[in-house]
């Protein structure tokens, strides 16, 4: 229960909210609303042994994984779809072992979720029962259903350390507002231990409830505002997704990790002490009105995907 | 309409798009997850024609009957989602499905078994990882709970490397199942398990269309004007049965290419198929 | 999955999707946005043996008891509060044993929709255990959990034939929108076979998805444009609750079956050949419109409650 | 503050109000239920005074922090949730009570025995009702859920009828358990259940204030300025242990006072209490 008036803080204080070796919920989702400036910050902090869960995910996991953060994945997608295809940092950490596979599915997270917050010691499930992720998650247990007869895998309860999400608006007082689809975000919100929020912009609760809140404040631990957070990922209908900048990510993860480190990493996170030397280093104010100005026209839209 | 006059032939990615929406149903419920431009656009196509009162849920934005802008290469995007006609959240979507209601899914895998087991999560044995593959979503749970299937692959077609090994894509085995088919990991028939649907029932591939015999065995249902039995055959690593009343598969009407061709400007559904796959083309029979 | 594209009908098409013995779910709360209109009508319809589902509840599960047409009762609260007290035909019917008392408890009764919602035989809790309702409900069962040992009870699913809902607003296709709380409305919409619902208005779906979707069109059944079909229950912030008529209800109930009969059920539902006369023997748009103007002043607010 | 100056006594319903205040913490998330005035005017009492980090769940609506316009005699009215500053769901507030995190909930019954076991479902027996009582609501789960329940009733006092007999309160035998105290239907005691909450710590009733004991039975701990051992002894059924250190319970500010009249101008409270006890006053202290 986080109850205290003003949970304003830095991005730094916001992201030390995090430990070394925490389950971590990232929020958002694929190219959607990622908490990018936050993920860039826990690099810098150089938090380690990340245990990250989650559904369709892409270039935040990938990040995390290049930075050697991660110790364990039990995310169900992780991927830049039709876009690039395979998430490059991630393969290489999964198949040398350096990040431990524990993949998981939609539906079950969903479960293990509403266990926690429903404060039960699992949920029960139909699917998932003969195909080969139970070898995965050898805490999955099966029982008889004493009502039908018939077998109901049985998944844990997962209260993740820390949720991060990036939302559009906080009040002080840590209401969220997101718009759009939250994809899995208020169950990690209302799972996780702790929910640490960056946001566009903090604005004064009147205003924030007439948008309406999304996340209620006492779920919430801290907020930092923090505009374009989510870039290079989208924060409609702020801004659209970089596609551009997401490519030269791509190229960089794709001739492996040395050149990862020195073509993104580097210049993109250990040389950006902060947020805002990051936007710089994307090309400022003018890529990121360029961002900004998908709703012009159907044109000007589509030519962030060319 | 002068548009559609002028197309006299469709690709195989559009041939491919008809064939995948005439495995959906009018009035079900059906979501299209994410990263299948190919489903995508059969979802859309399949609304705009046979299937008006279908229930389109959008991959990643859950959005109900959505209008997109135009195909994005990534899918959780506002041009995806818009003028949707409501919302469901991730946990609808996926009880909607565990509660018997979602009429059909659409899955794919990297090792499609003669079950239509699927593996999208990775290649070697649980002690090395030869290749990580992104994961499969929801598929897995989905594969159990949805009404039926519809499997697709654009990349059935295997060249044999310098040694004459092929990488099957329908394989005899997968390294690892993701979602089931008929048979589970442990080789139970489906009938057993108590899954809400009733598995997979249809398979459109780059060669070209398969159902499932009574046993739950891939069955060669239809050949694509430009593919043969052996052909398929020899891109298929298990033996194949051919359906008694074998045909070719039909191709889209004029007005629908051009529909797919509208709604696709950046032409993102050909990123599923092989460079050489995207010079393929069919006369259309109108034309 | 309902997808028809006009979903509209006349009230008594509407009610007629309820059958005799059928479990039947009443959305809204206390004198809150319950669906009286259709009730008075299923009453005039003669629809018996119904078995009633929900949590807290008034005048509707009394109406219909002091009408005879539950069999059943399973809500977890039937009275007035301190407005009135105890539901005297709701009181009378349990104790002649003309109703049967099933009492449940609210959480009870969400882990049970949920159950149907998800498609899971059942839904574990904790609570519940200790108490006597385990008397009242032998379907319920226990286990020790596998997890930690403890020994949790097992409530079924439950699938209610019908959802009968009052919203504000709904388009042809079947969107509904609520505003306020929607207690529990959208669980009994996700969990019943049939979700039928009387709305203030019929808007375009523009209009409606821009004050947002609260229950998507695929749920719905029928729908019937049916104004101040709340009375005398609340549909703020369009009218108050009519504590005046609510008075005299509750007096004609106080001096036994008879009494209620001759004086609400004669007068103003079977005497009511539809819901305009209704509308006009409680006062007609004289009444309404003091209902309405709840928000001129907090003393015109207060003034319904003297 | 001229108001204020003229409060120079409380009433039974505000030194009740005050000290179901007294019972709850700062910065917890607390629910007051439907049906329970005092308890209403308690929450919003504290929440200004004590506890300004109170998370205050409004009953029916589930709105988090309102401001009521008025204290309405039926609780799921606009009134009550005015200005509330975000809002849960019937499903949510459940939830965070399973999950541990609803620090205190308030219970009443027309039976409460000496664990702190209540009746509000039926008199009688299995065989034959002969009161039904309007439910408990939510009260059977979340007292086991809720982390501390504060128990209250305006109607401790008991009247003998013309036979001698009375019908308590705070009776020897619960006709049905709504809700769980310190022992179970079974007699089981309350630590060997999974419940997430430690049960009943405090009871304000008309007469006075009450804790339990180590073994989880009532204890008188403080009377009113007009109450006496005895006088709470003869509309007890069972004995009733008397704390060492018994002492009159404290009465609230004027400005208290004042806030709850401005708070409830209909008196809605009042109807808790019966006749004879709305003329009992109290003399403030300061006054």
């Amino acid at each position: 229960m986080y109850t205290q008036n003003d949970k304003r803080c830095s991005l730094t204080e916001l992201v030390a909210h995090i430990q070394n070796g925490d389950c971590l919920a990232i929020g958002g989702g694929l190219s959607w609303r990622e908490p990018m400036a936050a993920l860039r910050e826990l690099i810098r902090q150089n938090i380690k042994d990340l245990k990250l869960v989650g559904s369709a995910h892409g270039i935040d996991v990938d990040l995390l994984c290049g930075a050697g953060s991660v110790a364990v994945s039990a995310e169900s997608y992780v991927g830049f779809e039709q876009d690039f295809g395979m998430a490059l940092n991630y393969r290489r950490a999964c198949e040398t072992g350096a990040v431990k596979v524990e993949d998981n599915c939609c539906y079950s997270l969903v479960q293990q979720l509403r266990a926690a917050i429903q404060g039960l010691p699992f949920m029960p499930i139909r699917s998932v029962q003969g195909t080969n992720f139970l070898k995965l998650h050898p805490e999955f247990k099966t029982m008889t259903c004493p009502f039908t007869g018939e077998q109901l895998v049985l998944v844990p309860a997962l209260k993740p350390d820390v949720a991060l999400i990036h939302a559009h608006y906080a009040d002080e007082h840590g209401n969220l507002h997101i718009e759009g689809p939250p994809v899995a975000d208020i169950l990690f919100a209302k799972a996780s231990k702790k929910v640490i929020a960056t946001v566009e912009a903090l604005i004064p609760h009147d205003e924030l409830a007439k948008k309406g809140v999304t996340i209620p404040y006492f779920y919430v631990t801290a907020i930092c505002e923090t505009p374009y957070g989510a870039h290079p990922t989208s924060c409609y209908p702020r801004y659209a997704y970089d596609r551009e900048h997401t490519a030269s990510y791509y190229q960089a993860a794709k001739h492996g990790l040395d050149s990862f480190n020195q073509n993104y990493l580097t210049p993109f996170v250990h040389d950006c002490k902060d947020h805002d030397a990051y936007l710089l280093a994307i090309g400022g104010k003018a890529r990121l009105t360029i961002l900004e100005q998908w709703d012009q026209s159907m044109e000007k839209w589509m030519q962030l995907y060319e | 309409m002068n548009n559609i006059n002028k197309i006299q032939t469709c690709t195989l990615g559009e041939l491919m798009i008809y064939q995948i929406a005439l495995s959906i149903e009018d009035g079900i419920l059906a979501f299209h997850g994410f990263g299948s431009p190919l489903v995508q656009l059969a979802l859309h196509l399949a609304k705009r024609n046979h299937a008006p009162n279908l229930v389109l849920v959008a991959g990643a934005t859950y959005g109900i009957n959505p209008s997109p802008a135009f195909l994005t290469p990534t899918t959780n995007d506002f041009a995806m989602n818009r003028d949707a006609e409501c919302h469901l959240t991730i946990e609808e979507l996926f009880d909607l499905a565990a509660s018997g209601r979602l009429g059909r899914m659409f899955l794919s895998g990297l090792q499609i078994d003669r079950w239509g087991n699927m593996n999208v999560t990775r290649l070697g044995n649980d002690e090395r990882i030869s290749l990580k593959l992104p994961g499969g979503g929801g598929g897995c749970n989905l594969s159990a709970d949805a009404g039926h299937v519809t499997i697709w692959t654009a990349a059935h077609r295997t060249h044999a490397d310098e040694h004459g090994r092929r990488r099957y894509r329908l394989a005899n085995h997968c390294d690892f199942i993701t979602s089931v088919g008929h048979r589970t990991a442990e080789g139970l028939p489906r009938a057993g398990m108590p899954y809400r649907g009733a598995g997979p029932d249809c398979i459109v591939t780059d060669l070209g269309i398969f159902g499932f015999d009574q046993e739950g065995h891939v069955q060669l249902h239809a050949l694509y004007p430009d593919t043969s039995v052996e052909l398929i055959a020899e891109s298929t690593e298990f033996d194949l049965p051919v359906a008694a009343n074998l045909s070719t598969a039909a191709l889209p009407e004029p007005e629908m290419v051009e529909f797919i061709r509208r709604l696709d400007p950046l032409k993102i559904h050909e990123r599923e198929l092989s460079p050489a796959d995207r010079g393929r083309f069919f006369q259309l029979s109108g034309a």
